[in-house]
């Protein structure tokens, strides 16, 4: 710090002395953790966030960190709100001894709005199994990893799923199905690959917009029902989703045949909905439930010492192991950033470097007793999503029973779009890409 | 094809048991404005106040009976809160900052109630299920039924306790005029207390609709916004305009919706009813059931 | 008391046979009458005779029903508000219709708006032109200001002034129209002698100094027979009377209207 | 003692018509500009310029827009947000469709598009009054908002909606940094807020203020009411534009339909309310409760109660804090903190001795 630097810290510290005073304590990892505790998507923001810091306080506890170096992290309220969200990015992204290590928005909209500072501010955004589909492309959006899968990789499995279901991809031609999406940047996101499938599958799609919040959806689904589809996916969030099972039922349409999101994928949004949700079929990138190692550690080092973030009902469930999975997946790319520069305290560029090289193999998941709960990754410069596989779950009562095994995406499809549209956005922007690289080289 | 009159017959009748459950928040909108002149931007918080408060006592082991009467009791509480801390302090102001004021209220019951109890969602089963009746191949819902029946119910109670009670009558009267309330003999305090607790009632009854048709949760508290252009349509002191105009704005809507949508991308259920509304209040400036202003000079 | 020196000129108004009603409640029936250069009109008559319907109409806030308004030479079956005050027509009104937020200087200000000519453009830059016209008209609005002695309450908020001055102001918005014609309506209702003598000498002054034609709607017998050169009666609407004070005075008709007797 | 009038007498109409006419407001503006534009782009951090400061002077212009709409003219309006974002998607259309425009002329044309969309939606005033006028307005908001996501040539057919603002560069210079962002963010409000302060003082500003007050009687003296209530809806909604551009480019960077949604709208409306209806200054002080407090208080709370309390409680609490603060500042005041400053001030003249 030169001088002029700490006459401008001392100064705003004596003016309004609230938000640069306190930073952490030497020797510790810092990881901020935005959520939104209020509003109309607290419902999911809660135990999503509970799970997240549930994994970084076992890790203290049971490890003392990783790798000798102490976890901490400070909880923002954004509201799902995208300008809250930046403020919360500012107001933490220069906390600890090397800044922020990454961020995790949770939410679409919220990922958007800090896709021209993070490379600014050099802090990687992970933004797992939701946000931008193109930054998938490392080359244009260097910082932005949305992870395991994207949606429209997503999107591709689904219509695997369907066609396993119907005995056979040929099958598909003639079907129709109706895309049901929350009408934001989120729900709008799969619109052009369920075309170009459309059109590669000879399947019809017709997509129906519910505006947010979607508390009530007659006029939709009497036009569904008009239209009669084979199948209907559900893009929902909130309290969008269990308004549309609901919905179905009341239309007579069968359950199985309707198949979600993974973020239309909750206990939140099928227990409300009631025995309307009984058989519905939802997406998800990891696995429900307490019976892992991992989450026996959590159950063992943080809430048998009554120290869980929330309350215990939530262990196991999916948006609560959602959040330890997004822990999890942040961490290992801490690690291998690790290994590279030395078990000390990582910086945002480094933990990038991480992320970018990060390789998780089987063999490795299962050393952290997660098998099952997260699917292998490879990550590289060019590909920012590394791979990850789609399960579907149907809900049966009182719980998720799992209907598939991982099913692969088609890269072969998504990959070409997700590097012509984010061309376009390079272009633009005026940005130019990252080049020299190719799939599984090292990163530069 | 032919125009399919089944089909239309079925979008309007959905359209209009779901304008009833949008009565139901305007008629709070509409008496707390009849009497206490505010527009309560709060009332969405009271259902969500309401709704929860009743959910987790029942999730506690309450019977449903006890449920209520104690919700009722919060309702009470919270209104004598609001007359003693705020309509008090600000008797005789401008609308608009009473308006204001509720917007205060909004935030303080919103996060009181998330605070004391939780903001998980709590599913709501009333025991009427939520599947559908098949009439002439038409599909009709019989919770929206039972909703509309429940609606129907309200209107007559609150009918009877306006007609019949000595402090009813006190309540059209403030509606017509401060000065002649008070020589009915019953203080304003009194009659603020009253309403807004009544206010509670209608709060609980949406909640519990909306709360069994959506989930107990944050959100119900948006269904307020269903029923702003419901009282510009029906104006904001006519309780019969608050009924009619939610028929009016729901099955306006889902028509809308399912016959012009598609031909212009859907979704436009958002702005039609404001539209609607709109082209309504062009001819009747003082909405369907306002009284007519004369501007005298 | 009629004024010898003063030369009363041609018709300057003249209204025929307005018809006016609200939703079947007739407020005029078949009114005609003049106004002439130069003079003070009163029109008197019973409450809810249609005394302010007929103000309104010739400011154009109502619009009749039937007949014709020639004004200045041109004939129209209505006026338009913005119309008529362009044309050099600017009132007051019997419950004071001041803009209660604005201060005392600021609403005469107001009277002097059809006399400015720079665009909102050039007055958000408050400079040049735009500057050299507020200056201007501050300069005659302060001289009606002084003329009405009310220099003490010029950045006053009109809300918070008493009735009698409030009544005051408005006359002096008016003024800053530079009217050729002013309706009066009630200028000294509620107020006490003194104040309703002080509003008396505006009048005449007014009328005496700038020429202007005015018109007022007066309950105050005394007052309407000491400072109008002709009055005008309205009955339910229609007309019965017309002619100096003294003819009106002694007007069977007119006497029974106020009396009371049945038709 | 030292914020006294006495002894300054005004020899001309033209002093006693100006903007400050007490040395001691001119002294004061002086120096607040001087702080603004010297002193804090020296000393603020990357964080107070780029998420407190730029989007406070964003919020403050859009509220300016509203106070000149609402608190001036006394037409209620509830589309606030979606003047913000035809704003917004104007200057994003007209920059990548034609470049050769310098950026900062994009933001004029999209505030003459947003007046031009606010007088179409102004029309309806004629003849809808009151708090019946917001149905106009909030038709104006869905509709806009749906506009936007709907039609995909605004988007110029981004999958998801959401627009990306280019960068903006002026004669070779980028405005990228915090510090650059806020001097311009600050450069226009201020002058908009000059032009603002000179509209409402001049024959306009009275037009408007007539009009509200008592539209019959300005009528009367020769307002044509249209004309001068639809050239309030086009001024405001010119404010507003520019503040939704500068939202979408040098705040956010990114910006879908959604950002200007109707609860932003009632945000912006909460402003002129808590600030001052028909105050200039109201508005940036309205834009500062409603903004920064929740930041302030979410700030405060995680420093003093972190350990004590669960986050989830904390946020519901900061809720709790809020509300109350807001009855508690109409109570004080229900003519808006602009008052409050005003009888500040007129108690600071009298001090120290009051009597």
């Amino acid at each position: 710090m030169n001088l002029s630097e700490f006459g401008r810290n001392s100064i705003w510290a004596a003016i309004i002395a609230v938000p640069m005073m306190i930073s952490p304590a030497a020797a510790q990892q810092f990881i901020p953790v935005t959520t939104y505790d209020t509003g109309p998507y607290a419902v999911n923001g809660q135990p999503f966030m509970d799970g997240f810091v549930d994994y970084l306080k076992m890790l203290n506890a049971r490890d003392g960190g990783i790798n000798g170096v102490k976890l901490t992290w400070e909880e923002c309220e954004t509201g799902y709100k995208p300008d809250r969200f930046v403020e919360c990015y500012e107001r933490l992204k220069n906390k600890g001894e090397a800044g922020a290590s990454l961020f995790n928005p949770l939410g679409t909209g919220l990922t958007y709005a800090v896709i021209d500072r993070a490379p600014q501010d050099k802090i990687p955004v992970i933004s797992l199994g939701y946000g931008r589909t193109d930054a998938s492309d490392g080359r244009v959006f260097p910082y932005i990893f949305p992870m395991v899968t994207n949606y429209w990789s997503q999107s591709t499995a689904k219509i695997k799923f369907i066609g396993q279901k119907l005995g056979g991809m040929d099958k598909l031609k003639g079907q129709k199905i109706a895309n049901v999406h929350h009408d934001s940047a989120y729900g709008k996101e799969t619109i052009p690959v369920l075309a170009k499938q459309a059109e590669i599958y000879g399947f019809e799609v017709t997509h129906f917009p519910v505006t947010h919040p979607g508390l009530d959806q007659k006029a939709t689904w009497l036009q569904i029902r008009q239209y009669k589809p084979d199948w209907v996916i559900l893009r929902g969030w909130g309290v969008m989703n269990q308004t549309a099972i609901k919905e179905a039922a009341r239309i007579r349409f069968p359950r199985d045949q309707m198949i979600g999101v993974w973020w239309s994928c909750a206990e939140q949004d099928t227990v409300p909905a009631g025995a309307a949700a009984d058989g519905y079929i939802c997406a998800g990138f990891h696995a429900a439930g307490q019976d892992f190692p991992l989450i026996q550690d959590i159950l063992k080092h943080v809430y048998d010492k009554g120290d869980g973030a929330g309350s215990k009902k939530a262990v196991g469930t999916i948006l609560w192991n959602r959040g330890v999975v997004n822990a999890f997946l942040s961490v290992a790319g801490i690690k291998t950033a690790q290994k590279k520069f030395g078990n000390k305290v990582m910086s945002g560029e480094q933990v990038r470097w991480g992320l970018e090289n990060l390789n998780l193999t089987a063999a490795d998941i299962g050393s952290q007793g997660a098998t099952g709960l997260v699917p292998p990754l490879k990550l590289s410069c060019l590909d920012h999503e590394g791979g990850g596989g789609v399960k579907f779950q149907q809900w049966v009562g009182d719980h998720w029973e799992m209907v598939s095994d991982w099913i692969e995406t088609d890269q072969s499809i998504v990959r070409p779009m997700i590097e012509a549209s984010a061309a376009k956005y390079a272009a633009e922007k005026g940005l130019t890409l990252r080049t020299g690289m190719s799939l599984g080289s090292e990163c530069p | 094809m032919a125009f399919d009159w089944l089909f239309f017959l079925e979008v309007l009748i959905a359209g209009l048991l779901s304008g009833a459950m949008y009565s139901l928040v305007a008629l709070g909108f509409v008496l707390i404005f009849k009497a206490s002149g505010v527009f309560n931007f709060a009332q969405g918080a009271m259902v969500l106040l309401a709704a929860l408060t009743f959910v987790r006592l029942v999730e506690m082991g309450a019977p449903l009976w006890l449920a209520g009467v104690s919700t009722l009791m919060v309702m009470v509480v919270l209104a004598m809160l609001v007359e003693r801390l705020v309509l008090r302090q600000l008797v005789n102001q401008a609308p608009i900052i009473l308006f204001m004021a509720s917007i205060g209220l909004n935030f303080f019951i919103e996060g009181t109630a998330q605070g004391v109890w939780d903001s998980d969602v709590h599913a709501l089963d009333l025991g009427v299920p939520d599947l559908p009746i098949d009439v002439f191949g038409m599909l009709i819902s019989q919770f929206d039924i039972f909703a509309a029946a429940m609606v129907a119910a309200l209107v007559v109670v609150l009918a009877v306790f306006f007609q019949k009670t000595r402090i009813g009558r006190a309540l059209r009267a403030v509606a017509d005029d401060h000065q002649a309330a008070l020589s009915v003999g019953i203080p304003l305090q009194t009659i603020w207390v009253v309403v807004w607790s009544v206010a509670g009632v209608v709060a609980l009854v949406a909640g519990l609709v909306w709360g069994s048709k959506l989930g107990v949760q944050f959100s119900i508290s948006l269904v307020a916004l269903k029923a702003l252009p419901v009282l510009i349509l029906g104006g904001f002191t006519s309780v019969p305009g608050a009924i009619i105009g939610g028929l009016i704005i729901g099955a306006g809507e889902k028509l809308a919706e399912v016959f012009i949508g598609p031909f212009v991308g859907g979704a436009i259920e958002s702005w039609f009813p404001y539209m609607l509304a709109m082209v309504f209040l062009l001819f009747r400036p003082q909405g369907l059931f306002g009284e007519k202003i004369i501007e005298r000079v | 008391m009629s004024q010898a020196h003063k030369k009363i000129g041609d018709i300057m108004l003249k209204v025929e046979d307005i018809s006016l009603s609200f939703g079947g409640v007739r407020a005029l029936s078949g009114v005609s009458f003049d106004v002439r250069e130069h003079e003070i009109l009163a029109i008197i008559g019973p409450n809810g005779a249609g005394k302010s319907s007929m103000l309104n109409v010739i400011n154009g806030v109502y619009h009749p029903q039937e007949g014709a308004i020639t004004y200045k030479g041109s004939t129209r079956k209505q006026m338009r508000p913005h119309q008529a005050a362009k044309q050099g027509i600017a009132r007051t009104f019997q419950n004071i219709a001041l803009f209660k937020g604005m201060s005392t200087l600021d609403n005469i200000m107001t009277g002097r708006l059809l006399k400015m000519r720079r665009n909102f453009l050039w007055q958000a830059l408050y400079w040049g032109p735009a500057q050299k016209e507020e200056i201007e008209n501050r300069m005659v609005c302060e001289k009606i200001i002084d003329f009405l002695e009310i220099q003490a309450i010029r950045k006053t908020p009109v809300g918070r002034l008493p009735y009698g001055l409030q009544k005051r102001v408005e006359l002096g918005r008016a003024l800053a129209m530079e009217p050729d014609l002013l309706l009066l309506d009630e200028p000294m209702a509620g107020m006490n002698v003194e104040e309703k003598e002080d509003m008396c000498r505006f009048v005449l002054d007014v009328n005496d100094e700038f020429g202007t034609t005015i018109a007022l709607i007066e309950h105050d017998m005394g007052v309407v027979m000491d400072i109008s050169d002709r009055v005008m009666v309205l009955d339910y609407g229609r007309k019965i009377a017309d002619g100096s004070p003294d003819e009106v005075r002694a007007d069977q008709e007119v006497i029974d209207a106020y009396l009371g007797v049945s038709h | 003692m030292f914020y006294r009038e006495a002894g300054q007498f005004k020899a001309s109409y033209a002093a006693d018509q100006s903007i400050f006419p007490i040395a001691q407001d001119r002294f004061g503006v002086l120096v607040i500009l001087a702080v603004a534009f010297v002193f804090v782009p020296l000393v603020a951090n990357e964080y107070w310029l780029r998420s407190i400061l730029t989007p406070f002077l964003i919020f403050s212009l859009a509220a300016l827009g509203l106070n000149i709409l609402t608190g001036y003219a006394g037409q209620l309006s509830l589309g606030t947000a979606g003047f913000m974002a035809v704003g917004a998607f104007a200057a994003y259309n007209l920059q990548i469709r034609i470049p050769e425009i310098p950026f900062i002329l994009d933001f004029v044309l999209a505030g003459l598009i947003a007046a031009a969309v606010g007088i179409l939606f102004g029309l309806p005033s004629l003849r809808i009054k009151g708090f019946y006028l917001a149905v106009a307005t909030l038709a104006a908001q869905f509709f806009l908002e749906w506009l936007f996501t709907r039609v995909g040539w605004f988007t110029n057919y981004s999958s998801s909606g959401v627009i990306t603002a280019p960068p903006m560069v002026m004669f070779g210079f980028e405005f990228s940094g915090a510090q650059s962002r806020y001097l311009l963010t600050l450069s226009i409000v201020a002058v908009l807020a000059l032009a603002a302060k000179n509209m409402v003082r001049s024959e306009i500003g009275r037009a408007w203020m007539a009009v509200r007050d008592m539209d019959v009687a300005a009528e009367v003296i020769g307002i044509r009411l249209l004309h001068t209530k639809l050239l309030a809806f086009a001024v405001s909604s010119f404010y507003c534009g520019i503040a939704g551009a500068l939202w979408a480019y040098v705040y956010l960077g990114t910006v879908e339909p959604q950002a200007f949604d109707i609860f932003r709208s009632f945000e912006i409306l909460f402003m002129i309310i808590i600030g001052g209806l028909g105050s200039i200054l109201g508005s940036f002080l309205g834009a500062a409760f409603i903004v920064l407090l929740p930041i302030v208080l979410n700030n405060v709370s995680s420093i003093f109660a972190g350990g004590t309390l669960s986050a989830h409680t904390l946020s519901h609490l900061e809720l709790v804090i809020f509300g109350s603060l807001i009855i508690f500042f109409l109570i004080v005041e229900p003519a808006g903190l602009a008052r409050l400053w005003q009888i500040a001030k007129e108690k600071f003249r009298l001090w120290p001795f009051p009597y």
